[in-house]
């Protein structure tokens, strides 16, 4: 597929920021001893990466646990999300969900999601409400290795199979779920075979590769709205952390098995890559790294300089016209 | 023809009314359910509508809306009613239909982590325009698993609205309103009042969702009704009343936001209240009532606040245990009579 | 596979029984103008009678709510059956779980399940206790077309796949759930091709076909006697009536296709197979069906004869231990 | 060596050591969830045990026992807590975790209409020695779908039993029951109180389930503690002491049975209660507890029993949000002032 050299900056943009964006969030995190869990995505960023270039505004976005990711490639505006994580009313949801809940309805981001599988019949919801008005809209559903065992899951694929919906279901393979190998919880290869039980295309791609990614996503994205229906994307990836802050995985996996993920680093990659294949000079990549950089370091001052949540947020947002006295009439606040 | 204000309609004919008009109404609204047509795909052979829903609560609304908004699913609650939720918070307008409560258990996590929960968490950054219809109530021979009523299990979570209509009249009016309302609602329809007549107006109308209502008054004791129970309640006061025990009647009308204020008004008149809930009873809203009303009402009571309940089991399949297991009004009554000590 | 005269025999007695017992009780509870749904498995007869002839008491056994030809083949006792739907004390389970719960441990037989799906997973728990204890014990789950669809069935075949528990899903695919056809809810002709998605083999069997049943649920129970995990076994058949007594199919299908599917009734055709090919004579199979007419005969009699169950039963077998009055504390019997 | 009833034990250890010991003296007993042992499948890879559970409360269980007994499963909740349960029905004894009560809703049917109802529908024809555990509570930042309480959802169901032990002592006398028990079991773990050391014998032990404890004698009212509020109520009576306000602490213990006998005793004593739950208030313990010892102990209260819960909402992020949101000593004592009419 080609890409023009616009689509090809933003994508490597993408990338550094994701990464970049995580790290400091981990340090942050750390530093200021929140709690909480902080799910890094360091090392799998050309998934969302290569998916959400064919996206707009107007598509929508379902996804997980590990999902910082997805929000940036989606647009979701970086300090907000910082803000979020940091616990400030300044955050795209006011500090009220944090990182696992981030959320950004005007970008068609309809959240991360804490419970394993569970926002993928939200995206097959999205993409009817598409096919409904007629609209060229798509859904995209990312979910990881270990959400394919997930009831809910198989379902929606077979639902968005039967109704035709333009559905993307991107399987982050990253070969674990928290410590368990993918390959003791499932008993096939390529997860992307399970694409056959719902007569829908099923295609194995390199997760490492931005490239790949994008000429795969760009495949099945426009199937979808070509109204052909949806497509799983199996993208093979590599978490480099642990699953969360308190894991080490090294009790689980190799030093090797790490190295030989690591040696294939999407962003190291890119930039090779383009140089080489001269896509992009190398001051231009420069540039852009420096650029994250500064807005990942104007997320936090902006975080900084925010107020935490008011108190009388505890009671809003629950229902539009509940009087908020209601919700606590036995809560002696 | 018969005057708007005296039309006589079953419960059910007032449920297929209220999705009717509200579609003709707004085109954004999607229904989905198993068999809520029946024979999906099959249009081209001439078969359509096949059952209209299990109850045939949705008849012939395939027929004026046609295939996309009316949309036959296959087993799979969590995906659809998910989906439903996915497209409310896209942007249209959604009524899922869970064949009986007694299966909420496969999509609950849907319930509970995404149509309760989405608004809070993501700041407000998020319209639910989503009703749920389902259906409870034993007394039709379905055993343990196609009988209970577990409202109370809803009413738990934040996030979540609940109406429990007592007849016709109440049924079209709450269910509008929940089709009109941007939170998650969940309808509960109640098996056994689906070919109670009442009168319903013509027109589209909405009953507010948190309120509940007298549907009798009295001074010497509130009896609260919930869903069917309401009727069970106003047997139970006409039997009292032929004593001279003058029961007034409460009809509870939603189950989440309760009315509670409404509730403790009668009380403090009446000075003595017996909720009467078909639901199991440990964390029941029977409970909940009496502990809430039990609180803000402590000075007024003249006697314990009783309950009238199913007992704590599931519901069993021979008649005679099932109707054993059913609040009645001679358990309603008998309550009564025990709470005034005669 | 070879089979024997008596198991021949045992056969054709399953099948008549199941039949004559459903068409039977049918009657019985209409007559009686007893409430509660019953759901006829009238022309499916040669699925359950097909795989439980490789079957004894140890091995298990999960049903649904289609489950009385399930039970019949599993060797419950047919007067207690009756007595239960009829709502007697002498029932299989007291007269409190009715048609919809038949239930007998005594056979390996863990229930019928009136929530679709819902029985599965508890074939796979069986499944790993006869493999704990070391035994040659199998579980078989029956499940419907329309099943196949819910999240918890895609889970449990990808547990048993994993464990290589000795579990044999068998999907009775009789073209409907309620008056939704299987076309429509599911995008790919033959179900037994989810089977992929586990690494387990996935056979399609013509359900009409007892010999066919039989051979292919051997060699899978063979396989999970042996150790070598689980199987998907598709078996097409065709319900005679309707979901349930309500339900008029003429609504939803054609009677060219009904008639196409009646006149390979398992049980005429065993009939005629049986005598053309000198299995079993005319005489031997009118002794064995005069013998099921009576067996049912009887059940109806002794249901007839059996008390209604007592009212204390409504507080009995919540707990083992919890004192019945608690709970009946604010019911106000 | 330290005196066996002298024996500190943190929370974590002592339910690491109630699994140990059970698992010892009872062969059929396995174990199955989610990392509860970690790098399954890679033994012979060097790695084994790599989590030891979430919040390690299985650590060390694998090496003794084995893959067979301690099984790592994928992330398919319904079925293999359905099949413990399945299990449990064929003869075995099995313990399933649930990661945190917030997930309950993927596989809720297999609780509601097998674990729940398989006894009764099958009329006494089956035993289901199953115990799940889970995790509760807010206080980790984890946000609104992992830090719910939710046992009300559980108290609800017949069929199921439910433990909610708030210190090291209970919590290995319960699971010791839970697991030795033939009905199916919850036991709800509180995140919080993993670190909190008290004295455990080293020998096993069962405490009964169904009946709460006494934990601090007191005679002008009655606080109730569930889970950690034990550990709040304790708190907060320290505080009303240093004003002369004698609070009775009443340790729940048991969300299903719930021992209203024990708790009205206590009220017929002090004339006063206050209920302190977590858990969303709606149909909650709290509100159960309330409205049935308001009932039979109706004419010993000098005042309304009140309650101090969570608000109806979800758990909020924010630190500062998540700290209004969980009731304290605070609230507790302010509340008993309220009451009191200080
Ligand atoms: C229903 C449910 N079960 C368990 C968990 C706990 N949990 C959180 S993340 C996770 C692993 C998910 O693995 P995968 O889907 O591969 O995503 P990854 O973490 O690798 O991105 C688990 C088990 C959960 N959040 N929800
Ligand atoms: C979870 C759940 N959803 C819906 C139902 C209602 N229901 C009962 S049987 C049935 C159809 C089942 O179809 P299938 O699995 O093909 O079995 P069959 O009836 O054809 O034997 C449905 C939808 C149910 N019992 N449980
Ligand atoms: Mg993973
Ligand atoms: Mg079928």
């Amino acid at each position: 597929m080609e890409i023009t050299q616009e689509a090809l900056r933003k994508m490597f943009a993408t990338m550094v920021t994701i990464r970049n964006f995580e790290l400091r969030a981990f340090t942050e995190v750390g530093q200021r001893s929140l709690r909480g869990a902080l799910h890094l995505s360091v090392g799998q960023e050309a998934v969302p990466t290569g998916v959400c270039a064919h996206l707009t505004d107007a598509d929508y976005l379902a996804s997980t646990h590990r999902g910082h990711g997805h929000c940036i490639a989606k647009g979701v505006d970086v300090r907000g999300m910082m803000a979020e994580i940091l616990q400030r009313a300044t955050g795209t949801n006011k500090g009220k969900g944090g990182s696992m809940h981030i959320a950004d309805m005007t970008k068609g981001m309809l959240g991360a999601n804490g419970v394993v599988g569970s926002s993928v019949p939200l995206a097959v919801g999205a993409a009817m409400a598409a096919r409904q008005r007629g609209s060229d809209q798509v859904a995209v559903a990312f979910f990881g290795d270990g959400a394919i065992n997930q009831g809910v899951v198989h379902e929606s694929m077979n639902l968005a199979a039967i109704w035709k919906l333009p559905v993307i279901f991107v399987c982050e393979n990253n070969q674990y779920a928290e410590s368990t190998p993918v390959e003791y919880a499932t008993p096939i290869p390529d997860l992307a075979e399970r694409a056959r039980g719902y007569n829908i295309p099923g295609v194995v791609v390199d997760g490492m590769d931005v490239f790949a990614v994008y000429d795969a996503a760009g495949a099945a994205i426009g199937r979808a709205r070509a109204g052909l229906g949806p497509t799983l994307l199996e993208c093979k990836t590599y978490r480099y952390y642990g699953h969360a802050a308190f894991d080490n995985p090294k009790n689980y996996r190799t030093t090797e098995e790490e190295d030989a993920w690591k040696a294939r680093d999407v962003i190291a990659g890119f930039r090779e890559r383009a140089v080489a294949e001269g896509l992009l000079d190398a001051a231009e990549l420069d540039a852009l790294e420096a650029e994250a950089a500064q807005l990942i370091e104007d997320s936090v001052r902006f975080a900084d300089e925010s107020p935490e949540p008011d108190l009388s947020e505890l009671l809003t947002d629950v229902y539009l016209d509940t009087p908020t006295n209601a919700l606590a009439r036995t809560a002696h606040l | 023809m018969t005057q708007t204000a005296e039309r006589l309609l079953s419960y059910r004919d007032a449920i297929n009314e209220a999705l009717r008009q509200e579609m003709e109404r707004n085109p954004d609204i999607v229904l989905l359910g198993e068999d809520i047509a029946g024979a999906a795909g099959r249009r081209d052979q001439g078969f359509v509508d096949a059952w209209g829903g299990p109850f045939r609560t949705t008849q012939n609304l395939i027929q004026q809306f046609g295939e996309d908004r009316v949309r036959d699913t296959p087993i799979s609650e969590a995906a659809f009613i998910g989906a439903a939720i996915g497209a409310a918070a896209a942007g249209m307008r959604t009524v899922a239909e869970l064949m009986y409560m007694d299966f909420v258990g496969v999509c609950f996590d849907q319930l509970l982590n995404n149509a309760a929960k989405m608004r809070y968490m993501y700041g407000g950054n998020v319209q639910l325009p989503f009703t749920m219809l389902t259906r409870i109530g034993a007394g039709v021979g379905s055993a343990a698993q196609h009988s209970e009523s577990l409202y109370a299990l809803m009413a738990h979570i934040p996030g979540l609205k609940g109406v429990v209509p007592s007849d016709a009249y109440t049924a079209k009016g709450l269910l509008t309103a929940a089709m009109r309302s941007n939170d998650p609602v969940i309808v509960f329809e109640h098996k056994l009042l689906y070919g109670l007549q009442s009168h319903v107006p013509e027109e589209p109308y909405e009953l507010e969702i948190g309120k509940a209502r007298t549907v009798r008054e009295g001074s010497d004791v509130t009896l609260v009704g919930i869903s069917r129970m309401t009727q069970v309640c106003l047997e139970a006061a006409d039997a009292l009343a032929a004593e001279g025990i003058d029961a007034e009647v409460v009809d509870l009308l939603s189950v989440f936001p309760i009315d509670y204020d409404h509730i403790a008004d009668s009380v403090r008149k009446t000075h003595r209240m017996v909720v009467v809930d078909e639901d199991t009873p440990t964390c029941s809203v029977a409970a909940d009532i009496a502990a809430t009303v039990g609180e803000e009402a402590f000075d007024y009571l003249d006697a314990p606040i009783m309950r009238v309940q199913a007992p704590h089991t599931p519901v069993p399949y021979a008649r005679n245990l099932e109707l054993a297991y059913i609040p009645d009004a001679t358990r309603v009554a008998n309550t009564v009579r025990q709470q005034l000590g005669a």
